[in-house]
């Protein structure tokens, strides 16, 4: 090396230090799950939607979502949205409203006619059936689809949709919404066989033989048997049978005081509907706990908590910790009901224990009891399936034996009860039978330790209130139009820059700004690890500032290779 | 007792030893430890001194020489920029005839910086007037700092201890340290008798005319030149109380009818004494090792290259486009004996290059092999220099 | 002459060591240390840091002189006999073994097995998880101790008492202890004495 | 500037295809995580390449130009400790002279700038120099080991301001150098920290548009001196701003005209207790107690001196300018 006079120096030349060589630990990007994306029972990753959506790109925010839920407008309305109880921003200041953003990509898909990411299959791919056209069925259908099968959906009723059709009332789901949202799934290449039932018109054994593998979802259409110490009044209706029999007729019993027996939202569903069409006094008797003021062990009326809340707005009037003792019947008819505090506690081993409480008890001047207990599968034509259970036993992705091809999903298989549950089912079933008809290996699709709170470095978000979704004033409530209205583009746009984007890059350059080496460089497009920015390991010195200041937990320290 | 303790530590020691009142320094590699460890001192009480944090270099030696004039013994420590930046006050504290005592921990100048060891700072100086001592090694360093003050306050003359910078103010070894008591019966309490005092009103620092001027010079030169004595007598009255001397002025090892010598300062003497032993093959050499540069002591110098043939005169500084400084020093001393050695004077080891032990058998086959060196590089590496420099 | 011979010990006329580590792990500790031990144990010794500005995580180095005889020299550590490493990322660091003596012994802090550092030519290696041993005694990822003990075991330049004393030199009660429980236990995850023939220099 | 993309480009071209000017580079030796290094690229991003910088001796100084390398992409001249401000005036002489538009700024950490420069400094405001002065204040003599300087805060431990039965660290108080600036009357004054990067960056350009001197104290962690873990160097610039130990401010002839609101104000404990120059303040012993205490009384004192308590949040204040947004996007 020659000496400069004076000893100058060239600029740059620094360069040429690998100042590399001081490291103990290295920063790397690592993904892992928001708790968003590890709760949500339909599989769908909401920080990448949120994050697109933010990014100003809706539709690759649509896109990002239908890899797992195909039902967002659906979903978006009805699912009880465990996703904002976990999202980390809750303990900043509100939760990203997730479920509204969800509903609004629905909405704008339907209305721009977005198609979906499936193509037809080819000729001569494997064919599969499916029983039962509800949100299960659809979602198994649609990600066979996907992964390139032929799919055959049967469905027992004349049309496809299930429950959402059948039994979540309007003011709830839209049926235009419905229609549409099931309809663009369904012409994307889905072969639909409707009024065909198993064991009337098609049989178990011809499915297995004509189709490589069968999925059933017929859903849970038998009623519970109910009853209170072997009485049961003449007239005994189940409430999923009135809301049925209401949403395909619109007629119903002529009512005037009614006890309604469950806690779950079919029970809520049928109180807000007799309310609607003028019932005067409608009684909800559950022995779980209203949300809100839950106790340690007490188990939660599983119906939504706004939808409960609006229910009372509409004078329905509501008995938690109760259940019914006896009937007091006149001619086989019944005209009251005793009540008496209870509760349902988990014990210990996680089993449930219903506990009453003697000398609690009221009695209640009713003219109808209608049970809402939930239902149990329908077993005509799956006898040797089902071999008496009330609910196919099947293993995590639905397979009831794991060799067999034939898997079973949603309500029929019991377990969540909800309609992001059957359409995760749905989803994780098609990815078993993927794995079956190609044999290979089938890994779990559990996201890693979902970042927590504490993780994330909250100094760098600013306090924004959360967006509520306005609902008609009780007087404007019809049961046909829709009680909350939507988020507009602004608005959801808006709450997808509350997402802190937890685990993944939203390029906010910090590693960038705050390097004191340079030794983090901004590409601008992604980087091969998805995020925006690479680390230049011939000057990275590990001092872990960046790691520390990314406010999403996105880059890891770790050894030297 | 005997410790293996870091060369800055011990002279720390030593320094609190002599008990100054007064500490004013500023931060400069490598003087550091040394003011750390008076700092540490004071701060668990086993020294009471005020250590004055001052801004600069230029208010550490005006804060030490304030100090001193009022009364108290003063300490002081700095290095290369540092003692340059102080340079001003260096020559008014010695005109003053002030006694201080200053610790150079030497480091290269430059520029370029450099942050190394070489000698070029208290070279830079050597005409303000201090008497200057260098330390061979760190016992030297504790010896002639506690030594210093002694002398200092005797000869109302400052005196600069110069230790190799890194070399020995970051080298632990084994070291002798004395006692609080032994230092005690070696250094009387301090006293100026000039110091100022309400009681006996003086003035100092007066303008001088040209009518007297040269003789205050002539005074300083003279109080200089008579400090030789002093320092011979400073040494061999630590000697008779620890047993362990400097060597006064000048010192050298090796057999007496050598005819060939090497005359150095600093720490690079211990290097060439091991080399002696590493290398029995060569020439037998007489090892040099000159302690005092001011007052420069021509008399024993001459007395030691008696029968020389060849004598290298090794320095780690050089005056640019003169070439050495104790060369050309030795060179004017000898030129007065009838037969002086042939003198071949070499710049070595500056900014910190090493100097290993064979730089002994090299300087020795070089002398063999060429006429006698005005000056040169001995350890250059030409081929780092552009063609347009050479 | 060697003053040593006369006594039958081992004659040591020098041996060099480099402690290599990164600045601000107390590095230059480590080798007054080990310098104080071997002075406690009654020989001639010399330690310093490399000489320069110390950055936070750059690799340095700091050396030491152990002889029977006066160390009178002050120059370089040019061909030390044994290297310490104080963390094995260093093993990345150009020319980080530079100068090592042929057959020469390295001890590093890691806790990997010696067979993973073959690519060190001529040399003897030999590993120990000293980061972990500092954590499970001193309750602090601090691997000097641990590998000074090891590194006196292997030598056997000096008895294990000589490191503890010098450890009194710088620590109290509870971290002393801590720190001579450590040292008993580093040394006994090597086998002793098996350097023992490297650096007669 | 050509797109930088992550697939096609090496490493080298990367560099080059950065969308920030970078007047100081990678490849330099200063400690891993440390504020100073960080805190001269920002100013150096505000400013541009049309300068010529004048550096006085110090951490900055040493670990970028370790010859035959330099991390500076702009002309950069070092002298000494104490002429910074002095070359500077003769660059800025001289640049004036020959008609030439480029800006002066000298540079020095805050033993250059408090201790041994304050008199070449000084010389400079008087006169009114074009001249912006940027004080890298890491409260030490850090190069040589963190030692005290004027700049040192009260109690805080260093290596000539020990701690031991006679002293709890340093005795003086930290010397307000902002108001020795403001004595002087130029036109622009303000500190800044590295915590808040894009308000830094707004400060120096604003310093820089000015004609007439300007001065900008940079904050900047020292993990070496203060003894925290050069991952947490933000941390604590932060939280020495939201504890009101370093107010933030802005002054125009002497006169303050602006603070950087702190929305929640945080306990002095909470800042010091990240850094090892102040552990021995949190053992059960009065005079730590004391000590402790009496910092708080400092920040209070701040607090209420420069009234830097927020009435209502804002998008400037000590929790909204550190906002980060998706993309990047920031007001500086």
């Amino acid at each position: 090396m020659i000496l400069t006079r004076g000893s100058f120096a060239r600029a740059g030349s620094s360069l040429e230090f690998n100042t590399g060589d001081w490291r103990v630990k290295r920063p790397v990007h690592v993904h892992r799950a928001a708790p968003c994306h590890g709760v949500c029972p339909a599989g769908e990753d909401p920080q990448a939607y949120l994050a697109r959506l933010a990014g100003g790109d809706p539709r690759a925010a649509w896109q990002m979502l239908v890899k797992a839920n195909p039902l967002p407008a659906i979903t978006g309305r009805v699912c009880h949205h465990p996703c904002e109880w976990h999202c980390n921003r809750a303990r900043f200041d509100s939760s990203v409203a997730i479920h509204s953003v969800e509903r609004f990509l629905g909405d704008l898909a339907i209305e721009k006619g977005w198609e979906y990411p499936v193509r037809k299959p080819q000729p001569g791919a494997p064919q599969v059936a499916i029983v039962g056209a509800g949100p299960a069925g659809l979602s198994a259908a649609y990600h066979l689809l996907m992964r390139g099968c032929g799919v055959t959906l049967i469905e027992a009723q004349p049309v496809a949709g299930g429950l959402l059709r059948e039994a979540i009332p309007p003011y709830r789901l839209p049926r235009g919404i419905v229609q549409s949202e099931v309809d663009r799934l369904l012409t994307a290449g889905i072969k639909f066989l409707p009024n065909q039932r198993l064991g009337r018109d098609v049989s178990i054994e011809e499915l297995r033989s004509d189709f490589r593998a069968l999925f059933l979802a017929p859903g849970s259409e038998k009623g519970r048997e109910w009853n209170v110490d072997g009485v049961v009044p003449i007239d005994l209706r189940s409430g999923l049978e009135l809301l049925k029999e209401w949403a395909s007729h619109g007629n119903l019993p002529s009512l005037t005081r009614v006890a309604i027996i469950g806690g779950g939202n079919t029970a809520i569903d049928l109180a807000r509907v007799l309310r609607f069409t003028g019932v005067p006094e409608v009684h909800v008797i559950t022995f779980q706990t209203m949300p809100g003021d839950v106790q340690a062990r007490e188990s939660v009326m599983s119906a939504l908590p706004r939808q409960i809340e609006q229910a009372i707005e509409e004078k329905v009037i509501i008995h938690d910790r109760r259940g019914v003792r006896r009937l007091i019947l006149r001619a086989g008819r019944v005209v009251g009901v005793e009540m008496v505090q209870m509760k349902e506690i988990t014990l210990d081993d996680g089993r449930h224990e219903v506990l009453s409480f003697e000398g609690t008890e009221s009695v209640l001047h009713v003219d109808h009891v209608i049970p809402a207990i939930g239902q149990e599968v329908n077993p005509t034509g799956m006898e040797s399936l089902l071999d008496q259970r009330p609910f196919f036993a099947t293993d995590s992705w639905g397979r009831l034996h794991d060799d067999s091809g034939v898997l079973a999903g949603g309500d029929a298989r019991g377990g969540w009860g909800t309609v992001s549950g059957a359409i995760g089912d749905g989803r994780r079933a098609a990815i078993a039978i993927d794995s079956y008809l190609k044999g290979n290996p089938l890994q779990a699709d559990t996201p890693a330790a979902p970042i927590t709170f504490a993780e994330l470095n909250i100094n760098y978000f600013e306090h924004v209130p959360r967006t509520e979704i306005a609902a008609l004033s009780v007087e404007c409530r019809t049961v046909e139009t829709e009680v909350e209205s939507g988020l507009n583009s602004a608005q959801a746009t808006a709450e997808g820059n509350r997402c802190f984007s937890c685990g993944e890059c939203m390029a906010c350059d910090n590693c960038w700004t705050l390097c004191p080496d340079n030794a983090v460089l901004k590409t601008t497009d992604h980087a091969s690890d998805g995020s925006h920015y690479i680390f230049d390991y011939d000057h990275c010195k590990g001092c872990g500032l960046c790691a520390h200041e990314c406010p999403a937990r996105y880059i890891a320290m770790v050894d030297e290779p | 007792m005997r410790e293996a303790i870091e060369g800055s530590a011990a002279i720390a020691q030593a320094v609190a030893f002599c008990r100054p009142q007064v500490i004013a320094a500023y931060p400069i590699t490598p003087q550091t430890h040394i003011v750390e460890n008076l700092a540490k001192f004071i701060a668990e009480g086993r020294l009471s001194a005020e250590l004055v944090s001052v801004e600069s270099e230029f208010s550490a030696a005006s804060a030490v020489l304030g100090a001193a004039v009022s009364g108290s013994r003063a300490y002081t420590a700095s290095s290369a920029q540092g003692i340059l930046l102080m340079t001003e006050v260096l020559y008014n504290i010695a005109g003053l005839r002030i006694p201080l005592v200053l610790t150079c921990a030497n480091r290269a100048v430059g520029a370029p910086v450099s942050a190394w060891n070489d000698q070029q700072d208290s070279m830079a100086v050597r005409d303000a007037g201090w008497i200057q001592l260098y330390c061979a090694d760190n016992q030297e360093a504790v010896d002639t700092t506690i030594q210093a003050f002694r002398i200092a306050e005797r000869t109302e003359l400052p005196v600069m201890v110069c230790v190799d910078g890194y070399a020995l103010t970051h080298t632990l070894e084994p070291i002798e340290l004395p006692t609080q008591e032994l230092v005690d019966s070696f250094l009387p309490p301090y006293h100026f008798a000039r110091s100022l005092d309400p009681r006996n009103p003086i003035s100092i620092g007066n303008l001088v005319t040209p009518e007297y001027y040269t003789e205050a010079r002539y005074v300083h030169h003279r109080a200089l030149e008579r400090a030789a004595d002093e320092i011979v007598a400073a040494d061999r009255a630590w000697a008779e109380i620890c047993g362990r001397e400097c060597g006064g002025l000048l010192a050298f090892e090796g057999p007496n009818d050598a005819r060939v010598g090497i005359l150095t300062l600093g720490s690079v003497f211990g290097t060439l004494a091991d080399a002696r032993e590493e290398y029995p093959g060569i020439p037998r050499v007489k090892l040099i090792k000159l302690r005092a540069m001011r007052p420069f002591p021509i008399v024993a110098i001459q007395r030691a290259c008696h029968g020389l043939d060849d004598l290298i005169v090794l320095e780690r500084a050089l005056s640019p486009g003169a070439g050495g400084i104790v060369g050309a020093e030795v060179r004017a001393a000898l030129s007065e004996i009838p037969t002086p050695p042939r003198v071949h004077n070499f710049a070595v080891g500056l900014g910190g290059r090493d100097m290993p032990l064979s730089i002994l058998p090299r300087l020795l086959e070089t002398i063999r092999t060429s006429g006698p060196t005005r000056f040169n590089f001995f350890d250059l590496e030409l081929n780092k220099v552009a063609e347009e420099d050479r | 002459m060697c003053v040593a011979q006369k006594h039958q010990e081992r004659c040591i006329l020098m041996v060099e060591i480099r402690i290599n580590g990164r600045g601000g792990q107390g590095n230059v500790v480590s080798a007054y240390i080990l310098a104080q031990a071997a002075f406690a144990s009654g020989r001639f010794v010399q330690a310093f840091p490399s000489f320069g500005p110390e950055r936070r995580g750059a690799p340095v180095a700091a050396f030491v002189r152990i002889s029977d005889l006066p160390i009178r020299r002050h120059c370089q550590v040019l061909h030390p006999a044994f290297l310490i490493m104080q963390d094995e990322a260093l093993i990345h660091v150009p020319h980080v073994t530079e100068g090592l003596r042929p057959g020469g012994g390295v001890l590093i802090n890691s806790a990997k097995a010696a067979g993973e550092f073959a690519t060190l030519p001529g040399c003897r290696i030999v590993t120990i998880s000293a980061t972990r041993l500092g954590e499970q005694f001193l309750g602090r990822p601090i691997p000097n101790t641990a590998l000074l003990a090891a590194f006196v075991a292997l030598t056997g330049l000096l008895p294990l008492e000589a490191l503890d004393n010098s450890l009194s030199r710088r620590f109290r009660d509870a971290t002393l202890a801590n720190n001579q429980k450590l040292v008993h236990e580093a040394a006994s995850r090597v086998d002793a004495g098996a350097w023992k023939d490297i650096g007669n220099a | 500037m050509p797109r930088a993309s992550a697939k096609t480009d090496s490493l080298a071209e990367l560099q080059r295809r950065q969308p920030a000017f970078r007047g100081l580079d990678t490849g330099h030796l200063a400690c891993q995580g440390c504020g100073q290094a960080l805190g001269a690229r920002l100013v150096t991003e505000a400013i541009g390449p049309d300068v010529l910088i004048a550096n006085a001796t110090g951490c900055l100084e040493v670990f970028t130009t370790a010859w035959p390398r330099t991390a500076w992409r702009v002309p950069w001249f070092h002298s000494l400790f104490e002429n910074a401000a002095a070359v500077a005036s003769g660059m800025e002489a001289a640049l004036k002279r020959q008609g030439r538009p480029t800006k002066v700024v000298a540079m020095g950490g805050d033993g250059g700038t408090f201790d041994i420069g304050l008199q070449s400094l000084s010389g400079m405001l008087e006169r009114n120099h074009n001249v912006l002065y940027v004080c890298f204040d890491n409260e030490g003599y850090m190069n040589t080991g963190a030692q005290r300087s004027s700049s040192t805060p009260h109690a805080a431990m260093t290596t000539t301001s020990p701690i031991g039965k006679e002293r709890m660290g340093k005795r003086h108080l930290k010397k307000d150098i902002l108001s020795i600036i403001a004595a002087h009357h130029i036109p622009y004054a303000a500190t800044a920290t590295v915590a808040y990067p894009s308000d830094l960056r707004q400060k120096v350009r604003r310093g820089l548009e000015i004609e007439g001197a300007a001065f900008v104290l940079v904050h900047s962690p020292c993990p070496l001196g203060w003894g925290h873990d050069g991952a947490l160097s933000i941390e604590v610039a932060r939280l020495a701003v939201q504890t009101g130990v370093l107010p933030l401010i802005e002054m125009e002839r002497g006169e303050v005209i602006a603070a950087m609101q702190l929305r929640t104000v945080r306990p002095v404990s909470d800042y010091l207790k990240l850094q090892g120059r102040f552990r021995h303040l949190f053992q059960n012993d009065p005079h730590a107690l004391e000590e402790l205490e009496h910092l708080q009384a400092l920040a209070n004192h701040n607090i209420e001196v420069y009234g830097l308590r927020a009435e209502s949040p804002t998008a400037s204040d000590s929790e909204g300018a550190d906002t980060v947004r998706r993309g990047g996007l920031r007001y500086a």
